[in-house]
């Protein structure tokens, strides 16, 4: 048993350190110390409770964002759309958040959390929706969705739900009330176990449950799912509205736990991290968190990085894109480790490019 | 003439765990036709695909016209004069005749497609030897007997002196399957050789001037069609004797189960392919449909079994109107489904045998409870079907994709079956396996119409169409030609309907 | 193309072209805006769709352009910055293009990497190295001035609008004509086609799949290449982080508007641009009070609509092996 | 195998070659003793050719006035949730005096005041409510900028046509810029039409989009406006170089003198609608080491940057124009934005 998850993660692992050696070059040619810059890094990121406070949270929305790619994956699409997702859950959250007084927490906070997934579900479900109908690749549509949720939570911040308190100039929603924040445990922000809870439970429902089992059989063989019975344009548009439904979760923890406001341009970037995330995973909803904490122990420690050792906070970027690289072509890894070949499947999305 | 046209020396070739080609020779000479008989998995495919190029030898010779050569792919083959016809078609369906044809030798000037030099000499061959088409026409717009003539002019067009068709007439009618024969024989009195695969042995005994065995990866027997006999050959190919005849009882039909009225249903594309098609399936009962591949066979399976639309007209199952019913809401009335594509529809690859083996039944008791999958049912539930339908493989956990084709159809047959059935639809249900799993497949859906089931059994192969079937259904071009009772019918007679000819 | 659909075609751009002279009597400065802003938007979207074209025509699927376009245009402008020679730069660029599209082809074809994965590493790799190396020092050398041709450049609208043009734009211009004919009239055209519908049937016919594929995704890459130096060179006259904006996704949108033929694809671009232009020229007129950010929806959401709508008319077929990797045998 | 390996190894070679290429840069960042100034940038670079830059080099500049020998260093903000994280990174280091550029990071900026009383901040764009004795929050006038430069424009267009090419409605100071530009242009040609553009994107694109600004800046002459101002980051600076092609167009540039900071922009550039936040920063910089600085709000300077290669066509009657519009504008008696 421990043989094999040695095995699953041999690859990810490698590939982490394959990006951080690379990284060592990219560090030497700007000068800097790659031992400096690698131990201000891990101190940013772990070295006292605001340190790993700061981790935990950069890698709440990472454990939302990469779950609604990895998810859709299972049902084998590709959801581009978790910015987009994230974005509109987000600004739905904060104005559930903001926009209702007097209610108790145990009333105010969950709801504003189900209005930023539910935005969330609907910003994915059109994508889903449309694929399963028309045949409208998720591609497309979740990237040009991205576009419009990108102007339409500014409009929204800037507009009917700004904040017009005091001097403000910028467009961002007011501050959530009290009852609709989520509380801070030491250096553990509830966010984060209620991220962990729902990748727990995403990894559940697909392994477990039957509605999991029409998920990946769709992943897998869409025609054998449809000949054992199972609607597969419900389950596309079941499973991408669920994406879309954990990356506006995602959101609604970043409004609500981390901001504590919706703020135009704030939250930018964070859905794409999440494809990041999922591959690193292999699509395996545990998987995910521990790739979205060291995704997020870097960007944690990046300032730090930069203040100690002057390298630019970018690096962290490429050594992600690094990363990816050697995740998505495991066979580098394994030629120069001489790993040998295993049959544990590739993830595959390609041949469901434009099928309907 | 002592010239060798094509030959193979000794030649061996391992797959993973598979020994495809032990130590193979065969030959082939000018103006002769050689027919390599064997079951699917024999090692045929193999071997001409090492013939061809795509494959290279383990070890042993490829010999091209007394020369030991050295292919490094299909265009060494062509270039020395070998043409293939496959057995799926390699023929890009939204292009034209004329471009298929030339794709890889086009004539073309600074760089351009000359179309018009090329539709010229297409042409001209087609003229030449007798095989007419509209060189404009779209491959995807013709009939497959077309499509297979497109991939003779093809390998002719290339200059092939040696022309290897792998199960040629699996997608023709009887009579068309004779015109090609003839069409080959005529080809080889210009010199031409034939390599002819096969596993029908009335073809083999009627065309081959040359007869290879093989079994196992191994050549089992040598001979010709003066020296032999079907059973004989059959002997050869299965290393037993076999018992060419289903034997079965009389069938006792009961009640109507399944009752199709004016059912009209498109195809992908949108066109009518099953064209108000009107017939009912009683209780104990095989009602055997024949036909040409490509005649609205798939439509009306993928109907019945809630797969697809029907534009107009009604289905009824034991009375009760199931049109517009989904899969699932089919599937509970009784109706088993095996799917003529087993890979495509039957099994999900990467699923263990025993996820695959709830495929169609996971979410009913007792494999799931309030949506949650019980493993532990499905694992002896799994080793249940593994038990009794004979499925070889060394655990329930291995993915499907490890199964050979033969024990895929029994464990798909076996899902199928655990149920009570009331309306079997069987679509080419021993569709490339071996004999011994037709056998056992075939004695089992004879089992299920004993003990009272409807039988909807769909084949390609007349054979099996004759064999099984109490009343034969002959669909053409979407629509039915006729019902015949099965003593009624013989090949001749079907042949004929299913080339849309009713006298 | 059906005959039918055909007429509709020519009957449409009649129209259009009625329209564009209505509206240029009435007022010909602005149209001549309008149009020229049209066909400048649309030149990067005809580049970026030539490149996915070709793969996707090869049966490869390339959702890298924006990251190919976002590379190229950081080499082109460096090169030009440092050599002070746009032509150089130019070369560059293509030359980075070249070498992202071998890239995504030793990952797609080669790795038998999934292409969609293949085509995000691109992206993310392009966007995190462009920014970590940019060098905010380098100066720009201008960019490329129009040209105009002779006598067709005085031509009344049209002339400003396609006849007085900065050179990569006639170049996009010609390579539309070019890879025209080289996709349905060249023998490689057939064979590429042919490996995106059915690469088995070309194998058998002696046509090395894998290979053509390499050669067609690397190729293509240039073309996103040229489409990087002409928005740094040509476009803007400089660098900036993620300047590329997403214009590498439109391009494939675009390019399934104009079913993955180079025409078609520039129409399609010159339908993008219309819409930029168009919403740039109701904000300068002050012609609705409608807020930017509503007026900036519309090309996504018309490319959502279309997208679907097509897919509903199912006149969008793709081609067959299209997105997966092919095994020989 | 063997070509797989061909791959491999090619692979490996371009990724050896791509990391190879780095060229060095200076870095930021550094830890020294003594008499330590930083500067928090907001999510932008010390180098980004406008206001973080230009705040960048007031820090340095300050720090060079200081007669103590001191240093300043800067962390370059990647996402906006690390501001009270960088900031408190200077804090923690010892820095005396901390910069912080823009608006984004006004409350992060007070909470560190209120928490650290002997360090001294400086909080450029962030506008203070209630004034604490460490915190200077450093103001520009948007408004009055763009009116100088629209006056200008006002006056040197030949067209009657002046055009703006504007970052998003979304930032306040763009919209003081894009208001004040036009009325000033009004006020000394009233019979002048404005065009003027919003980029229609996402906070997100709406600064880093030079191809629409250049797209657009090129709309805008063609239907004949002759002078341009570009105000949003790399958005504005496309528009601006796209004019530099256009013989007999002028420019406008925003924040600093953009003559420096995008030399493309030379051959149209008249001026520049400048808040002089280096000069600001440099000068509460001084301040705080002589500890004579107060809390709450500073105005900073704005202006017209000079007109370099253009200096001849501006005439002295246009420059005595100017001269009144300024002192309009500092007593109040001209409204950069009436209504």
């Amino acid at each position: 048993m421990s043989r094999s998850i040695l095995r699953t993660i041999a690859i990810p692992l490698a590939a982490v350190v394959f990006g951080l050696l690379i990284g060592v070059v990219l560090i030497l040619s700007q000068n800097a110390s790659p031992a400096t810059a690698y131990t201000a890094l891990v101190v940013g990121g772990l070295g006292d409770a605001d340190a790993l406070l700061r981790t935990l949270q950069k890698a709440t929305p990472l454990i939302f964002g990469g779950l609604a790619v990895a998810v859709a994956f299972k049902a084998g699409m590709f959801n581009i759309g978790g910015q987009g997702q994230l974005l509109v859950g987000a600004v739905f959250a904060a104005a559930v958040g903001f926009g209702i007084d007097g209610l108790p927490m145990v009333i105010h906070l969950p709801a504003a959390l189900v209005a930023g997934a539910i935005a969330g579900a609907i910003w994915g479900g059109i994508a889903g929706a449309l694929k399963a109908t028309t045949g409208a690749h998720e591609v497309i549509v979740t990237i040009m969705l991205n576009f419009v949720a990108g102007n339409l939570t500014d409009w929204l911040s800037a507009n009917p739900w700004k904040d017009n308190s005091g001097n403000n100039i910028v467009a961002r929603t007011p501050l959530v009330e009290d009852s609709a924040t989520i509380p801070t445990l030491g250096a553990v922000p509830v966010g984060f176990l209620l991220a962990v809870v729902v990748a727990v439970a995403c990894w559940l429902v697909l392994e477990r449950t039957t509605y999991g089992f029409e998920v990946r059989s769709v992943g897998h063989n869409r025609n054998a799912a449809q000949y054992s019975g199972i609607k597969v344009g419900w389950i596309m548009a079941s499973t991408m509205a669920v994406a879309g439904m954990l990356a506006g979760l995602g959101g609604a923890v970043e409004s609500l736990g981390v901001d504590g406001r919706f703020e135009a341009g704030v939250n930018v970037g964070l859905g794409f991290e999440g494809i990041t995330i999922a591959l690193l995973a292999r699509a395996n909803p545990l998987g995910v968190i521990p790739a979205a904490l060291l995704v997020g122990l870097m960007e944690a420690g990046a300032s730090r990085m930069q203040f100690k050792a002057g390298v630019a906070p970018e690096l962290i970027d490429v050594i992600q894109a690094l990363i990816l690289f050697f995740v998505a072509a495991p066979i580098i890894i394994r030629w120069v480790l001489r790993m040998r070949e295993d049959n544990s499947e590739q993830l595959r999305l390609g041949a469901g490019w434009g099928q309907s | 003439m002592s010239e060798v046209l094509l030959a193979a020396h000794n030649v061996t070739k391992q797959f993973p765990g598979v020994l495809a080609n032990d130590d193979v020779s065969v030959q082939l000479r000018p103006g002769r036709i050689l027919a390599l008989l064997g079951e699917n998995g024999a090692g045929k495919s193999t071997l001409v695909n090492i013939l061809f190029g795509m494959y290279r030898p383990d070890s042993g010779d490829v010999i091209i016209k007394n020369e030991v050569v050295d292919l490094h792919g299909p265009d060494d083959a062509i270039s020395r004069g070998i043409g293939m016809v496959h057995q799926h078609f390699q023929l890009v369906p939204p292009m034209r005749v004329v471009e298929n044809i030339v794709l890889g030798a086009e004539p073309s000037k600074r760089g351009l497609v000359d179309l018009e030099e090329a539709r010229n000499r297409v042409v001209e061959l087609s003229g030449r030897y007798g095989l007419e088409i509209d060189p404009d026409a779209l491959v995807e717009d013709l009939p497959v007997g077309m499509q297979q003539r497109v991939e003779i002019l093809k390998a002719l067009y290339r200059d092939a002196d040696v022309l290897i068709l792998d199960e040629p007439t699996g997608v023709l009618t009887p009579q068309e399957a004779d015109h090609l024969l003839s069409v080959l024989r005529e080809l080889t009195a210009t010199g031409l050789g034939i390599v002819f695969i096969t596993h029908k042995l009335r073809e083999v005994l009627a065309i081959a001037d040359d007869i290879v065995v093989l079994r196992n990866g191994r050549v089992v027997g040598e001979t010709k069609p003066a020296e032999t006999n079907e059973s004989g050959l059959a002997e050869m190919m299965v290393g037993r004797s076999v018992v060419l005849r289903v034997e079965k009882s009389v069938a006792q039909p009961g009640d109507v189960v399944l009752a199709v009225d004016e059912l009209e249903v498109n195809d992908d594309r949108g066109q009518i392919a099953v064209d108000r098609l009107s017939f009912e399936v009683r209780e104990g009962e095989i009602l055997g449909v024949a036909g040409v591949e490509g005649n609205g066979q798939r439509e009306l399976v993928e109907a019945i079994t809630g797969l697809r639309h029907p534009m107009a007209g009604t289905m009824r199952i034991d009375g009760e109107e199931v049109t517009n019913g989904s899969a699932r809401e089919i599937s509970k009335k009784g109706v088993a489904h095996i799917p003529e594509d087993r890979e495509k529809h039957g099994v999900v690859a990467v699923y263990s045998i025993a996820e695959n083996s709830v495929l169609n039944r996971y979410h009913r008791s007792p494999f799931s409870i309030r949506g949650v999958l019980r493993r532990d049912v499905i694992e002896r539930h799994a080793q249940e079907v593994v038990d009794e339908f004979d499925v070889r493989t060394p655990s329930i956990a291995v993915a499907a994709s490890s199964l050979s084709g033969g024990n895929k159809q029994k464990l798909i047959v076996g899902r199928e079956f655990s149920d009570d059935i009331k309306l079997l639809i069987a679509a080419q249900p021993t569709r490339g396996i071996d004999i011994g799993a037709i056998e056992f497949i075939h004695r089992r859906i004879l089992e299920q119409r004993d003990k009272g089931a409807a039988v909807l059994l769909v084949s390609a192969e007349l054979d099996e169409i004759l064999g099984l079937s109490d009343r034969i259904a002959v669909l053409y071009d979407g629509k039915l030609m006729d019902v015949l009772d099965a003593q009624d019918a013989d090949r001749e007679r079907v042949g004929l309907l299913m080339a849309g000819i009713t006298k | 193309m059906k005959p039918r659909q055909k007429q509709l075609l020519y009957a449409g751009a009649a129209l259009l072209i009625f329209v564009a002279w209505m509206f240029y009597t009435a007022d010909g400065p602005q149209t001549t805006a309008v149009l020229a802003g049209t066909v400048r938007a649309a030149t990067l979207l005809a580049l970026g769709a030539m490149c996915g074209m070709i793969g996707e025509r090869s049966g490869v699927v390339n959702i890298g352009i924006e990251g190919q376009f976002l590379m190229s245009a950081f080499v082109a402008f460096t090169i030009a910055s440092m050599t002070g020679s746009l032509f150089l730069g130019t070369i560059a660029g293509v030359g980075m293009g070249l070498v992202m599209g071998w890239l995504l082809a030793a990952m797609a074809v080669g790795l038998k990497v999934d292409q969609i994965i293949a085509g995000t590493v691109l992206n993310i790799s392009a966007l995190g190295l462009t920014s970590f190396f940019y060098d905010r020092s380098a100066v720009g050398i201008g960019k490329y001035t129009n040209i105009d041709l002779g006598p067709l450049a005085d031509l009344p609208l049209l002339g400003t609008v396609f006849f007085s043009r900065p050179p990569l734009t006639y170049l996009t211009m010609a390579l539309l004509v070019l890879v025209h004919v080289a996709l349905f009239r060249s023998v490689w055209g057939m064979r590429t086609r042919a490996i995106g519908e059915h690469p088995g049937a070309a194998d058998t016919v002696g046509i090395d799949v894998l290979r053509l594929r390499y050669f067609n995704v690397t190729i293509a890459g240039g073309l996103a290449g040229l489409g990087g130096s002409y928005l740094a060179l040509e476009a803007v006259g400089t660098f900036s982080r993620a300047m590329s904006g997403g214009r590498g996704f439109l391009a494939l949108a675009v390019m399934i508007f104009g079913r993955r033929t180079p025409f078609g694809a520039y129409a399609a671009a010159l339908f993008f641009g219309f819409t930029t232009a168009l919403q740039n020229q109701f904000q300068l007129n002050n012609t609705f009070d409608i807020p930017p950010q509503f007026v900036g929806m519309l090309p996504f959401v018309v490319t959502i609509i279309v997208v679907a709508i097509s897919g509903l008319m199912g006149s969008m077929r793709d081609p067959a092996a299209l997105g997966q990797t092919y095994e020989k045998g | 195998m063997a070509p797989k390996r061909r791959h491999l190894l090619a692979l490996l070679m371009v990724l050896g070659l791509v990391t190879a290429a780095a060229c060095s840069s200076d870095g930021g960042g550094g830890i020294s003793g003594g008499y330590s100034i930083g500067l928090v940038t907001d999510t932008g670079k010390v180098d980004d050719k406008s206001f973080n830059q230009s705040a960048w080099e007031g820090a340095q500049d300050g720090a060079a006035n200081i007669p103590a020998s001191a240093t300043a260093s800067y962390i370059e903000t990647e996402e906006s949730k690390d501001y009270a994280n960088n900031i408190q990174l200077f804090v923690d280091d010892g820095a005396k005096i901390i910069v912080t550029v823009g608006f984004g990071l006004g409350e992060a900026t007070i909470e560190a005041a209120k928490a650290n009383p002997d360090v001294m901040f400086i909080g450029v764009d962030q506008w203070q409510n209630e004034a604490l004795p460490n915190l200077a929050g450093l103001m520009f006038p948007e408004a009055n900028a763009g009116f100088m430069a629209g006056a200008l424009a006002g006056m040197l267009t030949e067209t009657n046509i002046v055009g703006a090419v504007l970052g998003t409605d979304l930032v306040p100071p763009v919209v003081f810029f894009k208001e004040g530009w036009e009325n000033g242009a009004r006020y000394t040609n009233p019979g002048v039409q404005t065009i003027s553009t919003y980029h229609p994107g996402g906070l997100d694109v709406a600064f880093g989009d030079p191809e629409w600004g250049a797209t657009t800046a090129r709309q805008a002459l063609d239907q004949g406006a002759d002078i341009i101002f570009g105000a949003g980051g790399a958005t504005g600076n496309g528009a601006l170089i796209e004019v530099a092609g256009e013989a007999g167009a002028l420019c406008v540039g925003v924040d600093t003198d953009q003559w420096f900071t995008v030399p493309e922009a030379h051959p149209c550039l008249v001026t520049s609608a400048m808040k002089l936040i280096d000069v600001g920063v440099a000068e509460l910089i001084s301040q705080a080491y002589a500890g004579t600085m107060q809390g709450g709000n500073y105005f900073g300077e704005v202006g017209l940057a000079p007109h370099h290669d253009f200096d001849s066509i501006v005439t002295d009657e246009m420059r005595d124009t100017l001269a009144e519009v300024m002192a309009g504008l500092a007593d109040g008696s001209i409204n950069p934005m009436p209504g």
